[in-house]
Parts: C-alpha cells; sequence; structure tokens
C-alpha cells in the first residue's frame, strides 16, 4: 500500500518537476510546481511529518506560489522565446545534471541498506504538538530569528514597491 | 527486497535528488526570471523532502524543522525576490534573464 | 536564589538611564537616581547579609555558563563570604555618602550627568569585581574599575594634564593587568579552573614553585591596582579628576581591590611564603617610601594621595606578615578616615574656589568650622591616636610585623610618625595662620558636610564597632600574636601623638622650622620635593628607549620592511592569479550555477570513490 | 473492509445532504432576500418555489457549455474544477454529531478526524484561490481579470486575520482536531452557561469570533466584501465569462465556502454539537417543541389561509414537521437527531446571518477593504491573541 502510494506521488511529483522545467508558459510552469508541492506534502504525510505536510501546502502553495502567479498575472508577459543560451550552459549542463542524478543515486543505493523502509505510522512524531515543543525548546533563537528575517523581508518588498510608485 | 510493501528509504532520497536536478536545469534552461526563481523554489522543497526523509530515518523531529526553517526562509526570499522583480520589470520591460546584465562588461 | 546580582545591577541601570538620557533630565532626577541607585543597592546589602547571618559558608548563586571549551568551565558566578561582606558594605555604604556629597560638590559642573553616570559604572564594575566567585569575573570587575577610573580621572577632559593623568593611570595599570592575566593563565593551567573554591582547596597539593609563580604574577596584578612600588606613580597624578572621586576610587575602594585580591587568594600566598614576604616587603618600602615623599608636598589632594600610597603600603605589609584580617581591617577604617581626608580638602578646596595649593591657604578654622571638625577627627585616627579607629587596625598590624621581622616593625613606626607628621601640617596649613588667599571662603552645603560627618564618626568609632578580625577569625587563621599587647599599643599611639606635637612645633609654634630644615638638607629636600624623580627615571629608562625603538625598529624595519612588502607581494600574486581566472566571470548567472553543479558532481564522484575503498556502506 | 464500508455510507450520506442543502441554501437565499426586500420571491415551481433549486440545476446542466475563442482553454476549465472542488473537501472533517450507534456500528457523525484539522481546512481554503484566479486570468478578460486579482488578493488578505482569530480558541482548546476541540467546549459553568469558547476560557473568546466572522465574510466573497463580482465596475468579476455548468461550479463553491465557513465557526466559537443547556434542564425536548410549534402555526395559516393553495400545502408542511417531532422522540434515533440538530441550528442560524447581512449592508470600496484588514482585523486579532495567550499561560496548571 504504502510503496504504491509512494510509487503514485513520486511519479506525479516527477512529472510536474519535468513540466515546471519544460512548459513555455510561466503559468503553467508555477502551476506544475503547485502540483509538485502537493505530492510532496503527501509524501510527507507518508513519512509521518503531518505539520510539514500542512505547512508545505499552507505555505508554499497557498502563499508563496499565490503571490508567484500574481506577479505573473500582474507583468502578462507571454511564454519566453527559446533561443540564446551560454555555450558552458549546453555543452556542459545537461551531462553534469544526468552525472549528478545517476551518481547520487548510486551512491544512496549502496549507502543506505535496503533494510531501511518507509511504512505509514513508522514515525509518529511529527505532530504539530511535537514539532511545536521542538521550536520552541531547542530551536527557540533560530525560530526568533527567522522572525527578525520575515520583518526584514517584509521591510525590504515594502520599500522596493514603494520605489515603483513615485 | 520490499517486504512488507514498505518504500526503500533510498528511494526517497533519490526522488530528492530528481526534483533537485530538475530545479537546477530549470534555473540553467530557462529565460524567465520568474521560471528561474520558481526551479529555485522546486530546489528547496526537494531538499526539504530529503530533510524529512532523514527524520524519519533518524526517528527525530529535527529534521521537520529545518524543514520548516527552509520555508519560512522561502517565504521571505520570494517576498523580496518578487518585488525585485517587479522593479526589474517596470524598469526594463522584460523579464529576460539575460537582458539584466549591466553588470557584465 | 538571594538575586545577589541586583547589587550590582542597580548601579548599571542608574548608568544606563544617567548615560543615555543624562543631558535631558535636570540635575535633581540626575542626582537622585544616581544617589537612589547606590543606595538602593546598599540597602540590598544589608537584606542579604540579614538573610545569610551568620554567613559561616560562602553562599555561591550560579547564573550561566560563560565560557565551556571541555572539562574548563567558567560560569558568570557570584558568592558572597564574609569577606566580600566587608568590603560590599564599605563600598556601598561609602559609595553612597560619597554619591550625596559629589551633589554637592559637583552642582556647577557642566558634565553633571556624565559624571554620576560614570560614578555608578564604577560601583557596578566594582561590586562585580568583589562578588565575583571565579577569577575571571573578578578579572572582569577588575578591568571594569581601571575603564572607570581613567574615565573619571580625564574627566575634565578638555584640561591636558587630567587626560594624561588617566592615560597614566591607564597605561601602568596594563603592567599590572598583563601579571593578572599571566597569573590567570597559570591557574588554569595548574588547576583547570578558575572557581576560587576548586582552586584555593586544590593549592596544598600543587609544588611550592608554581604557587610562588602564581602568586607573584596575582602581586604584580595587585601592584597595580593598588599602587605599590614600583607602580604607585599613577595614583598622584589621579588627583586630576574631581576630588570626590579621589576620595571613592583613589582612597576608599578601588585601589584596596589589589588588598582585597591578595587576601582572597590569601591561601596561595600562604603556601608559598616567599610571595607572602614579597608582599610584607613590598608593602613596607611603599608605606615609608611614600610617606617620605609625603612630607613635601604643597598641593593638599598630593599629600593625601602619597598617604594614601603610603597606608596601602601598610596594607600589603599587614597581609604579607600572615595578619590578613588585620590588612583588611586597616582596610575599612582607612576608608572612613581617608575618605573625610579627601572629602575635607574637597571642602576647602570647594571653599577657597578650587584652590588646592596649601600654602595660599590658612586660618579657614573659622570659615569652615564643620570640615575642620571632621579632617581632625581624620588626621588623629590616620595618626592612630586611641580610640579612634586607625589606631587598632595599624597596631593589629604593627603586632604582626613585629612577630613576622622586627626591621619591619621598625619602619612601620618610623612610617606612622611621618604619616601623623604630614596629616597634620597640612591640616595645620589649612587651617591656622591667617587666610593667605584672595576671595572669600564659606562652608559647603549641607549635602557635603553630611556625609562628611557621618565618616568622621565612622573613622572615630569605627574601630570599636566593627571589630574585623573577629569577624574574619574563621575565616583566616588569626596570627599567633593575638593577645593585646599593652606595650606596643602605648608605643604606637605615642608615635602618632609625636608626629602630630612634631607638626604642631614646625607649622603653629616655630614656623620658621621647615625651611631652616629644607636649607640644611637642601640636597635630600629637593630629592624628597621632586618625588625622588621616579617619574623622570621612568620617563628616561623605560618611555624613552619604547618610543625611540618603536620609532625605528617597528616601524620602520618591520612594519615598511616586512609587513608591507609581504602585504603588497601577497596582493601582487593574486593579481596575477586574477588575470588568469577572471575569464570564468562571464557575468551569466547560469555558466556560475553550471559551474557549481559541475563541481557538486565532482564531490560526488569523490566520495563515491571514496565509498568504493570503503567498500560499500557509509550509514547504517 | 467493514471500515471501508461504513466509510463509503458516510460519504455517501454526507455528500447528499450536503448537496441538498447547497441546493436549498440558495432557494431560502433567495426567500430572505426577498422578503428583506418585501417581495415574494421565487414561488412559480411548486409550493412556494420548492422546486426551484431542481429547475435551477437543469437548467444549468442543460445548458450548452459555451467556451469562448479567446480564453486559456485548460487554465478556463480548470478553474472551476479546482474552485468547486477545493470547496468541498474541506467538508470531509467536519464534525456533525457526537458518537453515534447505527446497527450496531458505533462511529462517528464525520467523515473523518485529523489530528491536524484545522491546519488542513486552512490549506484547502488557501488552496480554493487558485480556481478564483485562474478563472480571472484564464479569461482573457480585463473584468475577469480584475476581480481575480481583487478577489485572491482579498482572499490572502483576509487568511492572516482569519487564521489569528482561529489560533485563540485553539490555545484554550490545546488541540486541532475539530472532534477534541468541541469535545473541550462540552459542559457548563453555573450549570447553564455552556462552556464554548465565546463564553468561557480565560478570555472569552467574542473578539475572535466576529474577527472570525468578519473574515469569513470576505474569504466567501461575500456582501458587504463581494467586490469581485462588483456588477457596477466589472461586471460579474472573474465569471464573467463563465456559463452554464461551470458558473454553476463557481455558484456551488461559493455556497460550499460558506457552509465550511459558517461550519468552522460553530466548531471554533459554539461548541460544535453541545447544546445550549444542559439535557437535565431538557435540552432534549427543544427540537420537538420547536417543530410541534411550527406546525401548529402552519397548520393555523392552513386553516385560514391568505392564498388559495396554502390550505393544502401548509397543512401538509405542518404534517411533516409533526412527523419530524415526533422522530426526535424515538429513543432509538434520539442520540443521533439532537446533537445534529444544534449543530444544524446554530449553523442554520449563521446562514441566516450571512444572508441578512447581504440583504441589509452596502458594498466596501477597494482601498477600504484593503485597509479594513491591514489596519483594524489583522492588528485586533493580533491584540486579542496575545491577551489570551497571555492569559492561557498564566491560568495553565
Amino acid at each position: 500500500m504504502d510503496l504504491f502510494f509512494f510509487v503514485v506521488f513520486a511519479v506525479v511529483a516527477i512529472g510536474c518537476g519535468i513540466s515546471v522545467v519544460l512548459q513555455t508558459h510561466p503559468i503553467s510552469s508555477a502551476l506544475s510546481l503547485v502540483g509538485v508541492m502537493g505530492a510532496l506534502a503527501v509524501l510527507y504525510l507518508l513519512l509521518g511529518a503531518e505539520f510539514i505536510a500542512m505547512a508545505q501546502v499552507i505555505v508554499y502553495a497557498g502563499a508563496i506560489m499565490v503571490l508567484f502567479i500574481f506577479v505573473i498575472m500582474l507583468l502578462n508577459s507571454g511564454g519566453e522565446v527559446r533561443a540564446g543560451r551560454s555555450v558552458i550552459v549546453k555543452v556542459l549542463g545537461v551531462p553534469a545534471l544526468a552525472g549528478f542524478v545517476v551518481i547520487i543515486a548510486w551512491v544512496f543505493n549502496s549507502s543506505f541498506s535496503e533494510l531501511a523502509q518507509v511504512h505509514f505510522g513508522g514515525f509518529s512524531d511529527g505532530s504539530a504538538r511535537s514539532v511545536g515543543r521542538a521550536i520552541f525548546g531547542p530551536y527557540l533563537l533560530p525560530f526568533e530569528v527567522t522572525s527578525v528575517l520575515i520583518l526584514v523581508a517584509i521591510l525590504g518588498a515594502v520599500v522596493l514597491a514603494r520605489k515603483e510608485l513615485d | 527486497m520490499l517486504q512488507g510493501g514498505g518504500v526503500p528509504l533510498s528511494w526517497v532520497l533519490i526522488l530528492s535528488a530528481i526534483l533537485f536536478s530538475l530545479g537546477v536545469a530549470g534555473f540553467l534552461f530557462r529565460k524567465n526570471i520568474i521560471t528561474v526563481f520558481m526551479s529555485i523554489e522546486l530546489m528547496l522543497n526537494a531538499v526539504n523532502l530529503s530533510f524529512v526523509a532523514f527524520s524519519y530515518k533518524l526517528q527525530q523531529v529535527n529534521g521537520h524543522i529545518f524543514a520548516f526553517f527552509v520555508m519560512v526562509v522561502a517565504a521571505a526570499e520570494a517576498a523580496v525576490g518578487l518585488a525585485i522583480i517587479l522593479t526589474v520589470f517596470k524598469n526594463r520591460s522584460s523579464l529576460d534573464i539575460d537582458d539584466v546584465s549591466e553588470m557584465k562588461n | 536564589m538571594l538575586y545577589l546580582w541586583l547589587i550590582p545591577v542597580l548601579p548599571l541601570c542608574g548608568f544606563l538611564v544617567n548615560g543615555l538620557f543624562g543631558r535631558k533630565l535636570p540635575k535633581l532626577v540626575v542626582s537622585s537616581i544616581a544617589i537612589g541607585a547606590s543606595l538602593l543597592s546598599f540597602l540590598w546589602v544589608l537584606y542579604i547579609l540579614k538573610v545569610l547571618q551568620p554567613l559561616d559558608s560562602p553562599h555561591v548563586e550560579r547564573y550561566f555558563t560563560w565560557i565551556q571549551s571541555g572539562e574548563f568551565r567558567v560560569g558568570a558566578d557570584f558568592a558572597v563570604d564574609r569577606l566580600t561582606a566587608i568590603m560590599l558594605m564599605v563600598i556601598t555604604g561609602v559609595g553612597t555618602l560619597i554619591h550625596i556629597y559629589s551633589a554637592g560638590y559637583m552642582d556647577h559642573d557642566s558634565g553633571f550627568a556624565r559624571y554620576f553616570a560614570y560614578l555608578n559604572l564604577f560601583m557596578f564594575f566594582m561590586l562585580t569585581l568583589v562578588l565575583a566567585a571565579n577569577f575571571l569575573v573578578l578579572f572582569v570587575g577588575w578591568e571594569g574599575v581601571g575603564l572607570a577610573s581613567y574615565l573619571l580621572i580625564g574627566f575634565w577632559f578638555d584640561k591636558k594634564s587630567a587626560t594624561n593623568a588617566g592615560n597614566k593611570a591607564f597605561i601602568v595599570n596594563r603592567i599590572g593587568d598583563f601579571g593578572f592575566s599571566l597569573a590567570m593563565f597559570l591557574i588554569v593551567v595548574t588547576f583547570g579552573s578558575l572557581d576560587f573554591g576548586t582552586v584555593f582547596d586544590a593549592a596544598a597539593g600543587k609544588q611550592q614553585g608554581v604557587l610562588t609563580a602564581i602568586a607573584l604574577l596575582l602581586l604584580v596584578g595587585a601592584c597595580g591596582k593598588s599602587a605599590q612600588l614600583p607602580l604607585y606613580v599613577w595614583l598622584p597624578d589621579a588627583m586630576e579628576g574631581p576630588t570626590p572621586v579621589s576620595a571613592l576610587i583613589h582612597a576608599a575602594t578601588m585601589v584596596t581591590a589589589g588588598v582585597y585580591m591578595v587576601a582572597r587568594a590569601s591561601v596561595l600566598f600562604v603556601h608559598s611564603g616567599v610571595a607572602l614576604d614579597v608582599v610584607a616587603i613590598v608593602g613596607v618600602l611603599t608605606a615609608a617610601f611614600a610617606a617620605i615623599i609625603g612630607l613635601a608636598q604643597n598641593d593638599i589632594k598630593k599629600v593625601f594621595a602619597y598617604s594614601t600610597v603610603s597606608q596601602l603600603g601598610y596594607m600589603f605589609l599587614g597581609l604579607g606578615s600572615g595578619a590578613f584580617s588585620a590588612g583588611i581591617y586597616h582596610l575599612v577604617t582607612h576608608a572612613f578616615f581617608k575618605a573625610v581626608l579627601f572629602l575635607g580638602a574637597g571642602s576647602v578646596i570647594h571653599a577657597c574656589a578650587g584652590e588646592q595649593d596649601m600654602r595660599k591657604m590658612g586660618g579657614l578654622r573659622t570659615k569652615t568650622p564643620i570640615t575642620f571638625g571632621c579632617l581632625v577627627v581624620a588626621g588623629l585616627a590616620i595618626s592612630g591616636i586611641p580610640p579612634f579607629s586607625g589606631f587598632y587596625s595599624k597596631d593589629e598590624i604593627l603586632l604582626a610585623a613585629l612577630h613576622h621581622a622586627p626591621w619591619m616593625y621598625v619602619v612601620g613606626l618610623l612610617t606612622a610618625l611621618l604619616t601623623a607628621f604630614y596629616v597634620f601640617r597640612a591640616i595645620i596649613l589649612t587651617f591656622f595662620g591667617q587666610y593667605k588667599g584672595e576671595g572669600h571662603p564659606h562652608e559647603a552645603p549641607m549635602s557635603m558636610t553630611l556625609p562628611l560627618v557621618v565618616l568622621a564618626f565612622l573613622s572615630f568609632a569605627g574601630g570599636f564597632l566593627f571589630d574585623v578580625p573577629r569577624y574574619l577569625s574563621q575565616f583566616f587563621p588569626v596570627s599567633d600574636a593575638s593577645g593585646q599587647n599593652v606595650v606596643l599599643q602605648i608605643v604606637a599611639a605615642s608615635v602618632g601623638a609625636i608626629g602630630i606635637l612634631l607638626a604642631v612645633a614646625f607649622y603653629l609654634v616655630r614656623p620658621g622650622i621647615p625651611e631652616a630644615l629644607a636649607r640644611n638638607l637642601g640636597g635630600f629636600y629637593t630629592l624628597v620635593y621632586n618625588k625622588f624623580f621616579v617619574d623622570e627615571i621612568y620617563n628616561a629608562a623605560i618611555i624613552q628607549p619604547t618610543l625611540v625603538g618603536s620609532r625605528t625598529v617597528l616601524l620602520k624595519g618591520v612594519d615598511h620592511g616586512l609587513l608591507d612588502r609581504t602585504v603588497s607581494g601577497t596582493a601582487d600574486t593574486i593579481k596575477g592569479a586574477g588575470e588568469v581566472f577572471r575569464h570564468l566571470q562571464s557575468g551569466n548567472i547560469r555558466s556560475y550555477a553550471t559551474w557549481v553543479v559541475l563541481g557538486s558532481v565532482f564531490v560526488l564522484i569523490l566520495v563515491g570513490i571514496g565509498m568504493l575503498t570503503a567498500n560499500g556502506v557509509i550509514i547504517r | 473492509m467493514e471500515f471501508y464500508v461504513i466509510s463509503l455510507v458516510k460519504i455517501a450520506v454526507v455528500f447528499a445532504g450536503f448537496m441538498t442543502t447547497l441546493a436549498y441554501l440558495q432557494w431560502v437565499e433567495r426567500k430572505v432576500i426577498a422578503h428583506v426586500q418585501v417581495r415574494v420571491g421565487p414561488n412559480r415551481v411548486g409550493p412556494h418555489g420548492l422546486l426551484q433549486p431542481m429547475a435551477d440545476i437543469i437548467k444549468l446542466v442543460t445548458k450548452e457549455g459555451f467556451l469562448p475563442s479567446h480564453v486559456h482553454k485548460v487554465f478556463y476549465l480548470l478553474a472551476p474544477f479546482i474552485a468547486v472542488s477545493m470547496a468541498l473537501i474541506s467538508i470531509s472533517i467536519i464534525p456533525f454529531g457526537s458518537e453515534i450507534k447505527v446497527f450496531g456500528y458505533t462511529t462517528w457523525m464525520q467523515l473523518t478526524d485529523l489530528n491536524v484539522g484545522i491546519l488542513f481546512v486552512l490549506a484547502i481554503s488557501s488552496l480554493g484561490v487558485y480556481g478564483i484566479a485562474l478563472a480571472g486570468w484564464s479569461s482573457n478578460n480585463k473584468y475577469s481579470l480584475l476581480g481575480g486579482l481583487r478577489s485572491s488578493a482579498q482572499m490572502i488578505s483576509y487568511e492572516l486575520p482569519l487564521s489569528l482569530a482561529i489560533t485563540a480558541p485553539l490555545l484554550i482548546a490545546g488541540t486541532l482536531s475539530l472532534r477534541e476541540i468541541v469535545q473541550s467546549q462540552g459542559g457548563y459553568n453555573f450549570g447553564f452557561l455552556p462552556r464554548w469558547s465565546v463564553f468561557t476560557g480565560p478570555f472569552p473568546q467574542i473578539f475572535s469570533f466576529l474577527i472570525f466572522v468578519i473574515a469569513g465574510f470576505a474569504e466567501t466573497n461575500r456582501v458587504p466584501f463581494d467586490l469581485p463580482e462588483a456588477e457596477n465596475e466589472l461586471v460579474a468579476g472573474f465569471h464573467t465569462e463563465y456559463s452554464s455548468m461551470e458558473f454553476a461550479s463557481f455558484f456551488m463553491a461559493e455556497y460550499a465556502n460558506m457552509i465550511t465557513m459558517t461550519c468552522m465557526t460553530t466548531i471554533l466559537f459554539l461548541g460544535g454539537w453541545q447544546p445550549l443547556f444542559p439535557a437535565s434542564l431538557g435540552s432534549n425536548y427543544v427540537p420537538p417543541l420547536l417543530l410541534f410549534f411550527f406546525g401548529a402555526l402552519l397548520l393555523f395559516n392552513g386553516l385560514n389561509p391568505r392564498r388559495k393553495k396554502d390550505r393544502l400545502s401548509l397543512p401538509v408542511f405542518a404534517v411533516v414537521f409533526f412527523l419530524l417531532g415526533l422522530l426526535f422522540l424515538v429513543p432509538a434515533v434520539k442520540p443521533i437527531l439532537v446533537p445534529f440538530f444544534w449543530f444544524a441550528a446554530k449553523v442554520g442560524f449563521l446562514l441566516f446571518t450571512f444572508i441578512w447581512i447581504r440583504g441589509t449592508l452596502p458594498r466596501f470600496r477597494y482601498d477600504q477593504l484593503m485597509g479594513f484588514a491591514w489596519k483594524f482585523l489583522f492588528p485586533a486579532a493580533l491584540i486579542n491573541l496575545l491577551i489570551t495567550g497571555l492569559l492561557v499561560a498564566l491560568t495553565a496548571k
């Protein structure tokens, strides 16, 4: 059962990921990305990360990607022209990536014994309660710092947006 | 090899690797700033997946925390980055990443 | 938890408030904040001591780990034992009184808020110093008081001499602090900890050489802070600061930090007998030396400064001769009467509109009666006339000195004589005869006279009110000669009396004598008058060589020759490399990304190879 | 196996009930608005227009699905689907009542209970934005685009006060599972005052209740926040181009969102299925009595009717009501129906408020809307959260 779910959603994720890269129109890429995120959220549930799964949907799909789609709609620039890429990218990029995937797959396969199996419910500590305890316990300082980061980000966004007004 | 219909952890990690390299590919091959940006988000997601997978492997919640922080950072990044993209588009009505090359002599 | 941290933090708050907003606030608010802060911490001290009765074992509070590396841990820990208790009482009590005094003294000064901010800052660091439960925290306070004293000596920074004096104090103290830090390193190496408790418990086991080294290095620090030979030179110049500062920092509290530290580390000193002797010798020499110089000074504050130095020498003598409690005892009483002397001098100067030269004063007896009375009391106290406080402590010290080494006892007696002499010389020159200066001297305001009176009373009664030696008896092993020796007491008292009488004879009855003396032993007089040319000697022997050396060797040789050449050479190399590598800088983000990817793939390949060699499995 | 069967049955029941509610909610709305505006409202199809919804559905389904030439087809067709599905999903975790026994099977009147239920609802509702945004954009029409941008901006802005308002009662309940939240609101203070989080807790959640409801209005794009379909400015907003079934699905989505929102309000603030006063004071007899009363009323009106056909229809309704009331007295079904009645009563009241306000209030201006969200609701929710958290922390054992 777990395997079935995993395979299904892994395929979905990869498919959407590919279409993120291949779609010419930003909106399509954005929606495919949302698809990836949804699939990942399900996989998180499979891995017992309820809170993270929900946060994934709320934050990524619900907030960040909506922002993206917003901007895309506002600018409403059509699909991109496929032309002129830097030589290095063309020559080295693809083989490098292929090599990357292959090698890392091999590394993982050989370094993680087959015994390490993932079952649904195999990890029950991902509830909002335990995550919260962790965040407000050992990780309190980083958490506060990120809040500062967010504040800075907000200010920056406001400033940038204000600039275009006048 | 797959007793009990379980999923080998390595598969999850490989999935995250594939997604990551897809993100890299997008970053390399796309010219539209927004798409490039989205590819970065894709990479972040892939990393999150491996975080969560490892915290399943280690039976600790810490990985989740890292994923959480990654999301927060991604949110901040998206806010600022999109604002920048907006201004860029205002200044030179184009989203082609190669047009933004004043710094290049 | 008794919130020990409140004691230092209260003044700190005062410092922050006054330092940040003082300029905006009216003077009344500023002064009341500062005074209130130190008064509150005084009350808090009282409360804590009342709770901790009878304080047989030290009360330690650990707040947080400051430094942690492996086994070695330094915490921000405070501790209170009887020794600390005494210091706390003196610092906060006298400190509060001097705060009140300052409110009157500095009233017309423009830097009112700044002054009180510094004063509170000093209180904070001093309290940290005495509360510290390990050497490092003590060192923090140690450096902090150094800073505060620097700021306050150079308080009137528009006066060149003041800033110079501040720098001098700071630099001279550096030497001492250097010794102190070396001592701390040695302690860490030897004991693996800086906590007083652990160090002192383990001290017995260590061999003598190391302990001696540690103790001597500590002594160097103490000499710097407590103005002992040969590092005393900064203290007289420190009189450039406002007089209350001289009273608080350079007489009552900070300069006694060295004494406190030696007493605190008494275990180490005792275990290495040599160090203890060195302490005694340094002390007695300083005492005599400073006293002699004090004879010939005409600046009233300078006189008292040198007497401070010599009294500190006395304390060291007490410590060195094994009577630590006696040293602390003298520390307490000295805090009282020396504070009075300085504050009195302050109000005299206040009365004479900033005049400090005694030869231009005189006849103030009628004009400033209260000051006069207080100064006389303090004078009697410092001369060791029973039953004034100075008598008891001095007597204890002399007793210990006698048992330790008779010649020290003799020198101590002579010093006592001289002390009595020059103190009363100062008093007489100031208050008797007729007024030689211009302007209309007037008694100081209430806010200044009140602390004077209180402190005067303390310096009268302090001796038999607080029997410090008995309070510390279980803390320091009382030296075998604790029994009151009537003969010695009479001797000591009479010596003081003789000194006073001499002063009266010289300057009141037959004012001709001093000039005659000065003429007869002219060479010696000039020598003394110029403070044995110590500053000049230092200047010639240390400062000039240093300057010259750094100008020639360091600047020309090392800096220009070596460093610059290396730096520019590196720069050239890098430039050359840049010429090669700048072609990677295509300015195309995605080509950069490609390089990154290639790099990571390369790393991955390495990992893979590593795994092949490690046949297969990394994580299980 | 049994589990799957039960779940399927439950799904069927809930879905059917929900769909009917949707259809009739719209009928109710038209009726209520009509009476607010002193009209009669739909009364042709069936008695009192009771069959109007059916007629509408048939009309919408049988209409030609017209696809404009200038739209982005995929997204144009995807949008209504997203909208309606996101609106319907969150029903699956809403507890309509307490645990029940049917034919020996014990189960909950709830499809499933997630222990991150609230987050789930938030996530789904935040996904609902896509439907509208896509619809607005893919219609390739400036009115639609503006409407879509507006409404998605509005929904995102109002997500924050909404979430913050949710957080406060969560602090009191101490759980994210909807079922446990409702259970935590059981019991009564002083024997009669229910422990709903509006009334009790260390800090009564009345403010967050109001904030939540207001934000709910905005989330569902209802008057006074219905700028997306501000007729006088942008025709029909994001669904200008849509017709037939697609249009219907947007319509459904709006009403489904309304119901979800009211259900959430009930669960979070009004104690879900918990009765208004304890059974010891006879709360179990409220539903039958109410039904009997209305039945009697109908009967009376039926006996001396204002219009001719009422002579027939009203007594029939009366009989139906009486039967329902009797049903409430049957001990076998009583434990099933009574909690559900209370839940439904609260939801119904809230829905009525929605409609009522639509009949009453004028529309905001866009900048006013945003200003209201960011300058008033958001800080207010924050302060409320702060106070609540403080009190909870202080009163915690």
